[in-house]
């Protein structure tokens, strides 16, 4: 691991810092499509700091990795939820009161980024200064994508906590990894594509069948 | 079978007979005593042994609804109760047949007796025989462990259920050496009242069957069977006494056997006996008959002297 | 030795054609004949084979083993074949009386079942009790506790066999899981899953046995029907076809007895340490309550299979009275007595494994000709079934304990070893014994009444409905089944010796059998001769004091005739069978003295002629109906709290997907404090 | 035996067993037709059982074997789970053509729906059988994924309301779960990469490497690392608080699908829970992922007893015993002792077996009775006398009664339970086994006893469907007493590798 230059390193955490903003533009937002922005602009940044970490670390794979997620991520995952979005029959398009408020899920999310941050200090911290950096932000992107699915009411908003938690383990992925056997990289975007496209003919079905996606009528099957 | 001798085997034989034929004396004694009691002559002290004479000579009447039990049980009774008299040392300190039961074997024998006697009160399909039956019932559930209490006690103080082992043991020791015996004697006195049907718990010579208890399953019985089951009823009485004289007023056993001393001992033990029975009689006049439900006090009573008798032996 | 086992052969061979039998003849006109026939000869073999244990050495043998760590080894000594011998002698009466029994469920499809079953549950109960192995004696205890469910659920029609079969079942699994963690807490000690390691009691430190021997005494009596645990006995027990509930009743409580025993006398050398006096003084206590609880509900039921379960609880609390007093002497090392005290538990496992067997067949019969178990509208049944009710009226004498038979000797023992209690140097144990004989005295009595009722009732004075009165005597083959232990009852009573010599040699006992003739004697340790008793004796004088008064009588009398007439009416008329004794106005003055157990509650309804005046009653209806407060109070309270509890749990299960993340979430960062704190070193 | 690329036997094996069912796959969607597809699933799965057993032969003998460098590695355990997989797979497409051509009859299922179900039906065998044979954890994580990503499709199969809720319940937790996964394999992947300077990123995947070098692993990145692993493959396994999913798309798929994801998809994540657990006891001894696998078991134990009493439906019911096994056997892992885990492996493949059983009876009841709830059913044994008797021996299997396999594999972990030390443990165990027998046999004997309610002709539902019914309650009477000889060694194999680490043995 070559010496990295200092300005490199406060790259680094301008670019960690701008992409807790985007996942932050996640949680703040309330129509289907505002989500899908700012999830779009979630991974564009992503493929930016893979590239810039691609530079650092100068491993060539790495500049294959993020132009695989720019594209599939970044261009093909949002348009297919576009798409659906504009295919559901359902008239209303936001998300009108979730469980948990925006406002106080903005502050739990800040809190989830705290805790990540507390957590990333048990580790050991390594030589390698990109892990110390990213290593609590894919924390903070993994636990607000939970947080999303467990606060929200309507099944896209849950979908697009699923990817933000993708994100953030992608993020983990290559930052320890640096961008390990390709195959490996592939298998997770294959999966992470047919994971979005199986979702995405649920939420079709659901749209005819409860004609609203909202998960409250995902009830039935319970032991009362 | 044992050690005794053909004499010892005669002498036990006559103290089984000597039970059985002097039984319906005692019975007469007592309603001789009852009747002067209640200034009225009432009949001879014999009176008992002229009716089981008349008894016997008399055809008899018997149910269409019974079966065969109600015919055996008047025969199953005598035997029972005539074959504990066997085991009863009356005059002699030892009963030669003692080798063959105890106490708890006499108690058996009259549950038996006591069993029949219920299932034949039940076999006549009159409800007079099943309320005898089913008072009978009661009071022997709560007879029974006060019997085998005083047993229990007795048993403890003098060194075993065997009757002679009883009987010898007491006969050295005196009374007041054992103050828990009192307690076992007053337990005996209550059980003895309860078990032959005196006057706290049933009224024999009552005529309203709602009160009667022991009549009342008796009392389809006629002639032959009557006399016999009046006369195992008079021997049982007879066993009970005995057994009370015996071991609470154990005087004048004869050790070794002489005719001056046997005969001797035959007129002590008809005194004592007399004395008991007239005893009881009074007690009986001077007591009014319990409510059925009120009994179980008295028996629950004798069970508790006789736990008191069994702490003052491990004192 | 080889011939025991060539016997041992004979028997699975004869039980599995049964089965065999049993399986192809579905339906076929004489299926019965088949599967019994066989099964008749196999337990005759049983029989022969426990006899020729007594005189000879038993059998120790390995087949085979599974993953080298069980194997299936058999270990047939004077203790098995004791018991065994009483499996055999049932069995073999009750497949005679099944012969012709099983003919009342031809009617239905799968009649051939019953006896296939019925050979199955025989051979797990022999399995059961010569397994010398960890594993198999719970595979074949469970074998026997699976076949006796579908047994008990055979006429699966009605409702309520299948509630019962279900409590059945779940109790003994209850009672299996016991056994199960005794067991593997004596095989955490040796290492080894063989009966033969628990034996060298040396490695197995004291508070191991102890916590063991008492899981294992939970489970077998649970098995048992031991007070607390004993609900299932009277629901399971009437409602198995009634020549599989004496089976139960009489063998299958005793291999659970069996079980205690192993644990009691094999596995533990009980020395004078103060665990074993506590843990004999448990069993006594235990003993006595199941007794007196056992009678008490056995005096107020109707139903005659119901009040005989009921009275084997009673029984198998004598059963354990004996077996405590025994733990208590050893530990006091007054060995004669406990000896005693032994020889009166297993000489009661003998004869109650025998009457009640033939009590069962005997509800058995009348079950099969009146269609019908409850007292209340039977009557009159000795006019038309003579000789089933003379075999009730031996089995009931000798299960009251009545002096000409066996019953009288088992009680008799028991309570010479009560009334040893006071050689035992401790006072306060004296005195809680004392509380003992009260309680058993108390039993004694109750039984009594209670089979005077079940007889009464049942059989005496005038038939109470139409099917009493078109009742018929059983065919003879069921007969000559309960004629073989009621002649058994009559054999062991007379001659008692031969069940006395016969444990004395089983469990190989310092006592000095002596010939049949001699007397039982006690002899205490003061003087002379605590108690002794020579049936044969008594039944001479019986027979003397007979002969002498029916000649008494002949002389004085002389001939008289007796003539039939209607029975006593107070001259109102015709007495009609409503006028005598029910059952339950029978039992009536003892159900109110002990009230507190029954919670018995009356509800009267009566129309008057004017409506002011309550004393003109034109008609009055009592239905009576007793509470049994183990079932309401204890089982009732746990059973609806234990599924409060459940379902306050399942609530989780809510259906809301974002609630099914949180709780992921949760564990996660429960997890990850879990590990923080740790690792802050 | 020269390990080295060119194919030799085994390596030959392994490819055909992983090839067959994605032939068979592509084969179903070429030709459309009913007769065709079936017959090719029954084939392919005929194929894999036998390749199966060739494999476990030289198992048995080589006790590994590794191919192409060490991307697929196969031991003694991957050889029980093929097994296990084989053999549910061959029955479970024997009885599907049976149960999917009786919905088809019945126009439930169209011909376009069938050729989806066969397709997904292979595809599912083909990503079970990846994970027990890959030895770089990025493909198995990859593998389990996919399993799941098939199994929703099949779900997904029936268009009522309540596949859709189900299928969106499993889709969204699962992945959740799995991604937790991958976080504790990424963990795993950094501490190899911390301590060892000889890196080569490679084979840093690879379990064997990892088992290798565990002992030098920094204790709290492991303990981190397991944390996460335990919740995510727990997720797929169905260990206690994140078993939600289960009941839910159990009750909701295709019979013969809910007897795989039953009897075997749980297994294949708590396969792959016990390789990590394998190497989290050796770097920082055993003692912490007992404790924790011990925990997460007797909850799940828990939750089960709790809900089965108040099941009304028949599958929810069996999906909870399935909870209740699962939560038995990683207890059983955790006491830790040689007994235990034996006992543990073996109960892996009777509860595949007997589930399977439960499943398929079930399955034909449901068909027959037109209902899942429990209520409605009873008198099985009078209107189908032989699937009624399978449904009977398997309730009684599942339960614990003695004389069955189930009731074996009990002893061995209780009997473990007691001789590892932790009373409590098995004291809890053998409760909540008590109040599920009786829970369980009170909703058995209500359906099989008693009388049914409407007139219904008697009869059984088709030969094939009590064929695959016959062989199991064979196996289950079979494995009751005697357990295979090479069965036997086989598991002890794996027992040692658990407990040993086999790399080097």
């Amino acid at each position: 691991m070559d010496l990295i230059l200092p300005t490199q390193i406060d790259l680094l955490h301008i670019s960690a810092v701008i992409l807790l903003i985007a996942t932050f533009g996640i949680v703040v937002r309330r129509g289907f499509s505002d989500w899908l922005h700012a999830y779009r602009y979630q991974t564009i940044i992503l493929s930016g700091i893979v590239a810039l970490i691609a530079l650092i670390t100068g491993i060539w794979e790495l500049y294959i990795v993020s132009a695989l997620t720019l594209g599939i991520k970044a261009i093909i995952i949002p348009k297919v939820l576009f798409y659906v979005t504009k295919k559901l029959d359902s008239p209303i398009k936001l998300e009108i009161n979730p469980y948990v408020s925006l406002r106080i899920s903005v502050i739990v999310s800040a809190l989830l980024v705290a805790m990540s941050y507390f957590m990333a200090l048990q580790l050991p911290i390594s030589s390698d200064e990109t892990i110390s950096v990213f290593l609590p932000v894919s924390f903070s992107l993994f636990f607000i994508g939970l947080f999303i699915i467990i606060s929200r009411r309507k099944a896209l908003s849950q979908i697009v906590g699923l990817l933000t938690i993708e994100n953030g383990l992608f993020l983990f992925a290559v930052v320890v990894t640096h961008g390990f056997s390709l195959i490996i990289e592939i298998g997770l975007m294959a999966d992470i594509l047919i994971g979005v496209i199986i979702s995405s003919i649920l939420l079709f079905r659901m749209s005819q069948t409860f004609d609203s996606i909202d998960i409250k009528n995902l009830e039935s099957l319970r032991d009362d | 079978m044992s050690n005794f001798s053909m004499l010892e085997y005669g002498l036990g034989i006559l103290q089984a007979l000597l039970i059985i034929v002097l039984s319906s004396l005692i019975v007469g004694i007592m309603r001789k005593i009852k009747a002067k009691s209640q200034k009225r002559i009432g009949s001879g002290i014999f009176q008992p042994y002229y009716d089981i004479v008349k008894l016997l000579r008399k055809d008899e009447v018997v149910s269409d609804q019974s079966s065969w039990i109600f015919r055996a049980t008047p025969w199953i009774n005598f035997v029972t109760t005539a074959s504990a008299a066997f085991f009863i040392p009356v005059f002699l300190v030892y009963s030669p047949f003692g080798v063959v039961g105890d106490i708890l074997l006499v108690v058996g024998l009259f549950a038996l007796g006591r069993f029949f006697t219920m299932l034949a009160g039940l076999d006549v399909a009159s409800s007079f025989g099943g309320l005898g039956s089913s008072r009978e019932m009661m009071i022997s559930v709560l007879v029974e462990p006060a019997l085998f209490m005083t047993i229990f006690v007795i048993a403890l103080f003098y060194g075993g259920t065997n009757i002679s082992t009883i009987v010898s043991s007491a006969n050295d020791t005196s009374i007041l050496v054992v103050p828990g015996i009192l307690f076992a004697l007053i337990a005996f006195f209550i059980i003895m009242m309860a078990e032959t049907g005196k006057l706290p718990f049933d009224n024999p010579s009552t005529h309203l069957e709602l009160t009667m208890i022991h009549e009342a399953m008796v009392l389809e019985y006629s002639g032959k069977s009557l006399a016999l089951m009046e006369w195992s009823h008079a021997i049982k009485q007879m066993i009970l006494f005995t057994l009370f004289v015996d071991i609470f007023f154990p005087w004048n056993f004869v050790e070794q056997i002489s005719l001056v001393g046997i005969s001797f001992g035959i007129i002590v033990f008809i005194v004592k006996v007399s004395a008991l029975a007239s005893f009881t009689a009074f007690i009986e006049t001077r007591v009014a008959k319990w409510r059925l439900f009120r009994v179980s006090d008295l028996i629950a009573m004798a069970i508790s002297s006789s736990m008191i008798g069994v702490i003052f032996f491990f004192l | 030795m080889s011939e025991n086992l060539f016997i041992l052969y004979i028997i699975f061979a004869f039980f599995s054609l049964g089965v065999t039998l049993g399986l192809f003849t579905r339906g076929q006109k004489y299926h019965a004949y088949f599967t019994y026939i066989p099964s008749i000869f196999a337990s005759f073999l049983t029989i022969i084979l426990s006899v020729t244990v007594f005189s000879s050495e038993g059998i120790h043998l390995t087949f085979f083993n599974i993953q080298h760590l069980f194997d299936f080894e058999i270990f047939i000594d004077g203790v098995a074949a004791f018991f065994l011998l009483i499996i055999g002698l049932i069995s073999f009466a009750v497949s005679i009386y099944s012969l012709s029994y099983s003919k009342k469920f031809d009617d239905k499809k799968n009649n051939s079942a019953l006896g296939m079953l019925f050979n199955v549950f025989i051979i797990s109960m022999i399995l059961v009790v010569i397994s010398n192995n960890v594993f198999f004696f719970l595979v074949f205890w469970e074998l026997m506790s699976l076949t006796s469910f579908f047994l008990v659920i055979y006429e699966h029609e009605n409702k309520n066999n299948l509630k019962s079969g279900l409590t059945y079942l779940v109790m003994t699994h209850l009672g299996t899981g016991f056994i199960f963690a005794s067991f593997i807490l004596m095989y955490t000690q040796t290492g080894s899953f063989s009966f033969d390691s628990f034996r060298d009691v040396a490695i197995i430190p004291q508070y191991v046995k102890d916590i063991a021997f008492v899981l294992a005494f939970v489970g077998f009596g649970t098995k048992a029907g031991m007070v607390p645990l004993h609900t299932w006995l009277p629901k399971a027990h009437p409602s198995a076809p009634s020549n599989v509930s004496a089976l139960m009743s009489a063998v299958m409580l005793k291999i659970a007895i069996y079980g205690i025993v192993r644990y009691l006398f094999d596995f533990n050398a009980i020395d004078s340490s103060p665990d074993y006096v506590w843990l004999g003084v448990g069993i006594v206590v235990i003993g006595s309550i199941s007794a007196l609880v056992g009678i008490l509900y056995a005096l107020v039921e109707n139903d005659i299979k119901r009040a005989l379960a009921f009275s084997s609880i009673e029984n198998v609390g004598i059963i354990f009275i004996g077996l405590g007093l025994s733990v208590v002497f050893a530990a006091f090392h007054l060995l004669s007595l406990s000896v005693l005290a032994f020889i009166a538990s297993m000489f009661h496992t003998l004869n109650h494994s025998i009457f009640k067997g033939l009590l069962f067949m005997t509800a058995g019969s009348i079950h099969y000709s009146t269609h019908t178990k409850n007292i209340e509208d039977l009557g009159g049944l000795i006019k038309k079934m003579p000789w089933t009710a003379m075999m009730f009226l031996i089995g009931s004498i000798a299960i009251i304990g009545l002096p000409p038979l066996n019953g009288f000797i088992g009680e008799w023992l028991t309570l010479q070893s009560l009334l040893a209690v006071f050689q035992i140097p401790s006072n306060i144990l004296q005195v809680t014994l004392a509380f003992a004989i009260l309680a058993f005295a108390l039993t004694i009595g109750l039984a009594g009444a209670t089979f005077v009722r079940l007889f009464g009732i049942t059989f005496l004075s005038k038939s109470r409905s139409s099917k009493a009165i078109n009742a018929v005597e059983v065919p003879r083959l069921m007969l000559i089944g309960k004629a073989i232990l009621a002649s058994s009852c009559i054999l062991l009573g007379i001659l008692p010796f031969i069940g006395i010599n016969l444990i004395v040699s089983a469990f190989d006992l310092p006592y000095t059998p002596s010939s049949p003739f001699e007397t039982i004697s006690i002899t205490n340790t003061v003087d002379g001769n605590f108690a002794s008793l020579l049936m044969p004796g008594v039944l001479i004088v019986f027979i003397s004091v007979l002969v002498g008064i029916f000649a008494f009588v002949r002389i004085i009398g002389g001939k008289t005739k007796t003539i039939k007439y209607g029975t006593w009416d107070c001259g109102f008329g015709n007495l009609s069978e409503k006028t005598q004794y029910t059952a339950t106005s029978l039992a009536e003055p003892i159900r109110r003295i002990f009230g507190i157990f029954y919670k018995s509650h009356n509800d009267i309804d009566a129309d008057f002629y004017v409506k002011e005046n309550l004393y003109l009653k034109k008609s009055i209806h009592v239905i009576s109906t007793t509470r049994n407060i183990f079932d309401e109070k204890l089982y009732g309270k746990v059973i609806s709290g234990s599924l409060f509890v459940l379902d306050k749990i399942r609530k989780i299960q809510s259906g809301k997907v974002n609630a099914y993340i949180l709780y992921i979430m949760i564990t996660l960062i429960a997890l990850l404090l879990f590990v923080g704190f740790g690792t802050h070193e | 035996m020269f390990a080295t690329i060119f194919p030799s036997m085994e390596s030959i094996l392994v490819i055909s067993l992983l090839l067959t069912p994605v032939i068979s796959g592509l084969l179903i969607t070429l030709f459309k037709r009913k007769r065709i597809i079936e017959t090719t699933t029954i084939i392919s799965s005929l194929l894999i059982l036998i390749q199966g057993l060739f494999l476990l032969s030289f198992i048995l003998e080589k006790k590994t074997i590794s191919i192409f460098d060490g991307t697929f590695y196969l031991d003694s355990l991957s050889a029980i789970m093929i097994i296990t997989i084989s053999l549910v797979g061959f029955l479970t497409s024997l009885y599907s053509v049976n149960y999917m051509g009786r919905q088809y009859d019945k126009l439930i299922v169209d011909g376009k729906k069938l050729v989806r179900y066969y397709q997904g039906f292979n595809m599912f065998l083909f990503t079970m059988l990846l994970v027990p044979v890959s030895n770089n954890l990025g493909i198995m994580w990859i593998a389990i994924e996919a399993t799941t990503l098939v199994s929703v499709l099949l779900i997904m199969l029936y268009t009522k309301q309540g596949s859709i809720e189900a299928s969106w319940k499993y889709l969204l937790i699962a992945t959740v779960g799995l991604s937790l996964a991958l976080f504790g394999i990424i963990f795993f992947y950094y501490a190899n990469s911390v301590y060892d300077n000889s890196f080569d990123s490679i084979h840093g995947m690879d379990w064997t490497n990892m088992v290798e070098n565990a002992p030098y692993f920094d204790p709290n990145l492991v303990k981190f690392a397991f944390i996460f692993i335990l919740v995510g493959f727990g997720t797929k396994a169905g260990l206690a608080p994140m078993h939600t999913w289960l009941p839910d798309a159990h009750s909701e798929a295709p019979s013969p699908i809910s007897a795989l994801l039953s009897g075997v998809l749980l297994n294949c994540a708590f396969y792959g829970l016990l390789r990590f657990h394998i190497i989290s006891s050796h770097s920082i001894g055993p003692e912490f992922s007992n404790t924790l696998l011990i925990i997460l078991g007797i909850i799940s134990l828990g939750i089960a007893a709790a809900s089965i009493y108040f099941q009304k439906d028949v599958k929810r019911m069996l999906a909870f015993s399935s909870v209740e096994h699962m939560g038995i056997i990683s207890a059983s892992v955790g006491f830790g002792v040689f007994l235990g885990i034996y006992g543990a492996l073996l109960h892996v493949i009777n509860h595949a077996v007997v589930k399977t059983l439960l499943f398929f009876s079930s399955g034909s009841i449901s068909q027959k009775y037109q209902t899942k709830s429990i209520a409605d059913t009873s008198g099985i044994i009078k209107t189908m006398p032989v699937t009624g008797f399978m449904f009977l021996i398997g309730g009684l299997a599942i339960i614990g009664m003695p004389p069955f396999n189930i009731f074996m594999s009990e002893f061995l972990m209780l009997s473990s339970g007691f001789s590892s030390g932790n009373f409590l443990a098995s004291a809890l165990v053998i409760l909540f086994l008590v109040i599920i027998f009786a829970s369980f046999g009170k909703h058995l004997l209500h359906m099989v006893f008693g009388n049914p309610k409407s007139e219904m002709k008697k009869g059984d539902l088709g030969k094939f469907s009590i064929l695959p019914m016959v062989i199991l309650v064979s196996i289950i009477f079979v494995m009751g007493i005697y357990v295979p000889e090479p069965l036997q060694t086989l598991i002890e194999d794996a027992t040692k590798i658990v407990l040993v680490g086999g790399v080097h043995s």
